[in-house]
């Protein structure tokens, strides 16, 4: 047992992962030499050498190209997206070459990829280098996503991202980079697709994932405390798979459903979940559904801003209490 | 840089492979154009006829374990690295039989077994990707070398850019073939283009030496190829290679290709590879009975694919489901 | 009055709003001399000269920076982007400069640009050529998206959507180019955020856009005559604007809610529609929203395949026969 | 192209703005960084501490009516277009007297009404986006100019190359300014690039001349500015400068630039482009007293500002919901 920040993870899970398996190597910009924007990736380089921890030109479409040819010819490479924003300028090669061509080739070609990124707000870094584009991912059929909230769980998922044949597109909440926990000592590997009870409850289901699982949290010792509603949360850890037989099953149990999204409004993963409960768990339902998000806006650079549309512990307990009181 | 010698016995079978693929490959899209009149082959379809001596001299000059990347004008790509017929026009037309079951279509033709990586349809997409595998060939020392097809006009486009600077920063044994046939789909690549060769004058701009060959010459693009490949083999990094050609045929099925001057159509038909390459071997004391032959072998071979491909059933319904995962499944809950 | 098909309106709509105002221009790939892929607009170059009819380059990066760049300093562009998949090679420019700028400058630039595109599948294209990607862009703050269903709406909704001063992704559905419809002379324009109501009905609405507006006509037709269920049929047109409020007063006369959507499921357009109706609308329903709509997977090219997966007559009839029966 | 003659009066006068114009950019960033260690500034933030002379000498030589596209590294971009330093300095604050009210931050300094079009934080994006300003221009037959200044780390993405292209082929009013300060973040742009100069040993590929300059030397800039200036506005199409130069702090805010060897830093510091112009105008004759009495007066202007800008409070909340639209609202539900 050690105490490991979410920064220190990463690299417990790189060296975690190269250590056992060479077929796995590193790419991205200013992750060697420099060790990254986050300084997250430090001393890979010494420990690997620089065939495996290679820096970048700023080419994110020949970044992930490589790592997609790469892992048709039998690598297991990752890449750094430093901003997850940035899929913007490779998205083709991410939605439309690495999540179909496995299809399209009937099978024929695996694609053992995974494009690490610093997802979400939080620091003040305006629209462009804030998003949250987890639902970018979830909508494109082919690609599996991870958003891992603490340390163990971004090393566990890690490992479980690089063993998974299929591309993974892992989103690091930047926010959560200094935040520290307790990690066991030794190998860690979880699964994908597989939500974690954070908190039991018998009155109402928060769905969230990511920085707002703390928030969540947060939210719901309040809830209770204060006002003697019993929340429980669910981290879903990963988008794709989907563990939505753990949301039906507390949903079933509590018969309401909140989700909590750092993402804007529309078309949002909470609205996938909201969707499946309506549909599936039409009976269990005692009220309606409801999202907590960012409303649907660009994210605005100023502190006072960002923390207005960010959902905070605030808001998640006033709409809880609101909606369910 | 010195031109590749052949043995002289050698040369007389590398030769007569040389026209052979080519005749396969006109052969077999011939027949994909007859089909699509009929009616068997649905969606679009791009042909290369016109283009075969590329194909055909880059698919002799490899070696088995070296890998081809090439866009949705990919059947000639496909064949000449050895792909069967059947399965291919099975998969235009969209049978259980094709090479991928009928799930990829005309534009995504793949055979990893015979080293053909993919048909990638976004222009300029597979220059990456082709960039990884030589990238893994580099790691893992295993000296195979990645050939990257595309066309003039995916020369204009970001990936195109990017993929060459990757590969040079880093050495990477890939060799980019630009065919150049003066047109995007329906646009004179003059018109959009800021250097006369879209391929050749750029590629100062990536340290690399500036190659332009004739594409309707197979035993150049083969000697090319062959040099390239070494190069590449020899760890002296990637090479980009002009190739300029011309398509017989419009961009796709449903074009007649009416935008280019009939004067210019008629030059390049003049200039068909295939007759020019039969006129030499003859030249060269080829016998002409040895052509014939192969003429007619491959003949017969079109057919018999054609009857396979047809006879092959749709796919059934389930397998629309398969594969969209490494498990064989499209899950996306658990 | 005169019959127009889905193309030929592509072509009027674009000659009511060049003839109407000299700030729009037009630029796409293969667009001017040959008319167009779709050879929808052939004659153009012709009757607006070479100065506002564009060949461009394989550049979809340039062609909609430049599209942002001429909006920004006074026109008011349309570009082609061929295929809607294609949005992955300029998905920067859309998601995060057009999508963004004018927030981030706190309204100093208005950018009026219109991105046509072909949206969808039924052509057998295969994965690559037949994306419905309406969610990718409904997902994010700042784009509008409208996918007009018949001539008519193409030529208003464009029109709509050129005098608009923000951007609009404009899809169209490539299996309807060749459907006609008639279409009035003179003058249309229609308006962003009004969804239509195609049929109206009793017992259940249907919700829906784009070529799958007349499968659900088809198939509310047959589900009234051969079981006596009465469906309302809405079209929504645009998805940002949305126009939740038809879908709402619907919803509250039929209690249930169908959504057949083109696009794979998962954060589709019909999830965020499912949502709002099941927060807003809960306590209308009277039993299960239900989302028909392309199963997670990327798109098979044989005949066959494709016509398994997409929303078919025979596929609605059947779900609300069931869901409803 | 001859060099451009300035009257010895006027020349006066210019020299003077040109060195007033950089001691402003220095001063301000040099406060910025005061500003956040004390926590002023929050976010993120990349200065041009080194690097004046290339704005400087463009924003001497643009019209009122030409546009800057510069990147998140635009403080000396927007205040070199004549923007006041106070809205500047309350933006990278969050205060709503900010230039874009907190909304934009440090990396999207705009300012329309000085012909400030915007600084983007994706890197490649403005390119094609200034291209389309200068298509604007040309179509309106209005004369204006689009300078686009970049990093030499920009010159690899696939935007760049597409923006390039896409002007030269329309002959379009733009300027492209890479200004190449050896590293991209923290890599030496030598490690990644596969040419020694990253743009000006491209230019080729676009059809344009090899520009390389001094961008240490704001004459040498203003020289080279009034010139690609002049061709644009007759109409010869883009052109594409390499300015040589130095950034003498980290990247950004985070970044103390460790990766750069001491020896590299100490050299590029004796080049400073601010005490070698002003030497160079105290050996040509200028008052000593005429270049302290400027920096005297910029010095409490930037006094005056950072007053200004901390007295500035935080945005009110419902900022955050303004226009997302053009009707100043953010409802997508209608
Ligand atoms: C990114 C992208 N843009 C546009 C297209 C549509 N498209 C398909 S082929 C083609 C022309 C390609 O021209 P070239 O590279 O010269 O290849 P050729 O077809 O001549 O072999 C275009 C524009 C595409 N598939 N992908
Ligand atoms: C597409 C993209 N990739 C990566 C980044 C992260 N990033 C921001 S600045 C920068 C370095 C840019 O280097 P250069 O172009 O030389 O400009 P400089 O910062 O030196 O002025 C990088 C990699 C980004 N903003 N956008
Ligand atoms: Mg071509
Ligand atoms: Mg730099």
């Amino acid at each position: 047992m050690a105490e490991l920040s979410y920064r220190e993870a990463v690299y417990r899970a790189l060296a975690q992962e190269m250590e056992r398996d060479e077929r796995v190597v590193f790419l991205g910009e200013d992750v060697a030499k420099a060790g990254g924007v986050f300084k997250a990736t430090s001393g890979l380089l010494d420990r690997f050498g620089p065939g495996r921890v290679i820096d970048t030109p700023i080419s994110e479409q020949a970044i992930l190209g490589a790592l997609m040819g790469a892992a048709m010819t039998g690598l297991r490479p990752v890449a750094e997206i430093m901003y997850s924003d940035f899929f913007g300028v490779c998205w083709d090669i991410v939605a439309n070459q690495m999540a179909k061509t496995r299809y399209m080739t009937n099978g024929q070609v695996t694609i053992p990829v995974v494009i690490r990124s610093g997802n979400g707000g939080g620091l003040r870094f305006g629209a462009q280098h804030s998003q949250s584009i987890e639902n970018w991912a979830m909508a494109v059929p082919g690609l599996k996503v991870a958003l891992p909230s603490t340390p163990h769980d971004l090393i566990g998922l890690f490992a479980a991202a690089v063993r998974d044949d299929d591309p993974v597109i892992f989103l690091e909440s930047k926010s959560l980079y200094a935040t520290k926990d307790e990690v066991a000592d030794g190998e860690i590997v979880e699964s994908l697709g597989r939500a974690r009870l954070v908190r039991s409850g018998t009155d109402v289901t928060i769905v969230t994932i990511g920085a707002m699982v703390h928030r969540s949290r947060e939210a719901a010792d309040r809830l209770a405390q204060e006002f003697g509603i019993d929340c429980a949360v669910i981290d879903l850890r990963t988008l794709v798979p989907l563990d939505i037989g753990t949301v039906l099953a507390s949903v079933g149990e509590t018969s309401r459903l909140f989700t909590v999204e750092e993402n804007p409004q529309l078309c949002g993963w909470g609205a996938e979940v909201v969707s499946i409960v309506s549909d599936e768990g039409f009976y269990t339902l005692d009220g309606p559904p409801v999202r907590i998000t960012t409303p649907h806006i660009p994210l605005p650079a100023a502190a006072e801003l960002e923390d207005q549309v960010i959902p905070s512990v605030d808001r998640i307990v006033e709409v809880i209490m609101k909606r369910v009181g | 840089m010195a031109q590749v010698m052949f043995d002289p016995s050698l040369q007389q079978d590398v030769r007569l492979r040389l026209f052979e693929r080519m005749v396969i490959l006109r052969r077999f899209e011939k027949r994909v154009y007859d089909l699509f009149l009929e009616g068997f082959v649905k969606g679009t379809s791009h042909l290369s006829i016109g283009q075969e001596a590329i194909a055909a001299g880059f698919g002799e000059a490899m070696q088995a374990s070296d890998w081809t990347f090439a866009t949705y004008r990919g059947h000639a790509h496909t064949l000449s690295r050895g792909v069967e017929m059947a399965p291919v026009m099975a998969e235009l037309m969209g049978r259980v039989g094709g090479l991928m079951g009928g799930k990829g279509g005309s534009m995504h033709l793949t055979s990893v077994d015979h080293g053909m990586m993919g048909s990638y349809a976004i222009v300029g997409a597979h220059l990456p990707i082709a960039v990884g595998a030589a990238l893994s060939a580099k790691y893992r020392k295993s000296n195979q070398v990645a050939v990257c097809f595309f066309g003039d006009g995916t020369t204009n486009i970001g990936a195109f850019h990017e993929a060459l600077n990757f590969a040079a920063v880093y050495d990477l044994p890939v060799v980019f073939v630009c065919e150049n046939n003066l047109y995007m789909e329906y646009t004179s690549i003059h018109d959009v283009t800021a250097v006369e060769h879209p391929a050749a004058d750029r590629a100062a701009s990536y340290g690399l030496e500036r190659i332009i060959v004739d594409g309707n010459d197979v035993s150049e693009m083969y000697r090319v190829a062959q040099e390239r490949l070494q190069w590449a083999r020899a760890g002296q990094g990637p090479s980009l290679i002009e190739a300029m050609t011309y398509r017989h045929n419009g961009h796709s099925r449903a074009d007649p290709g009416k935008y280019r001057p009939d004067t210019e159509v008629a030059a390049w038909m003049q200039r068909d590879p295939i007759p020019a390459y039969r006129r030499r071997l003859e030249l060269e004391g080829v016998a002409v009975a040895l052509l014939d032959e192969i003429e007619e072998r491959v003949a017969v071979a079109v057919d018999e694919a054609t009857e396979v491909a047809k006879a092959s059933p749709p796919p059934p319904a389930d397998l629309a489901w398969r594969d969209v995962w490494s498990d064989g499944g499209w899950q996306w809950r658990s």
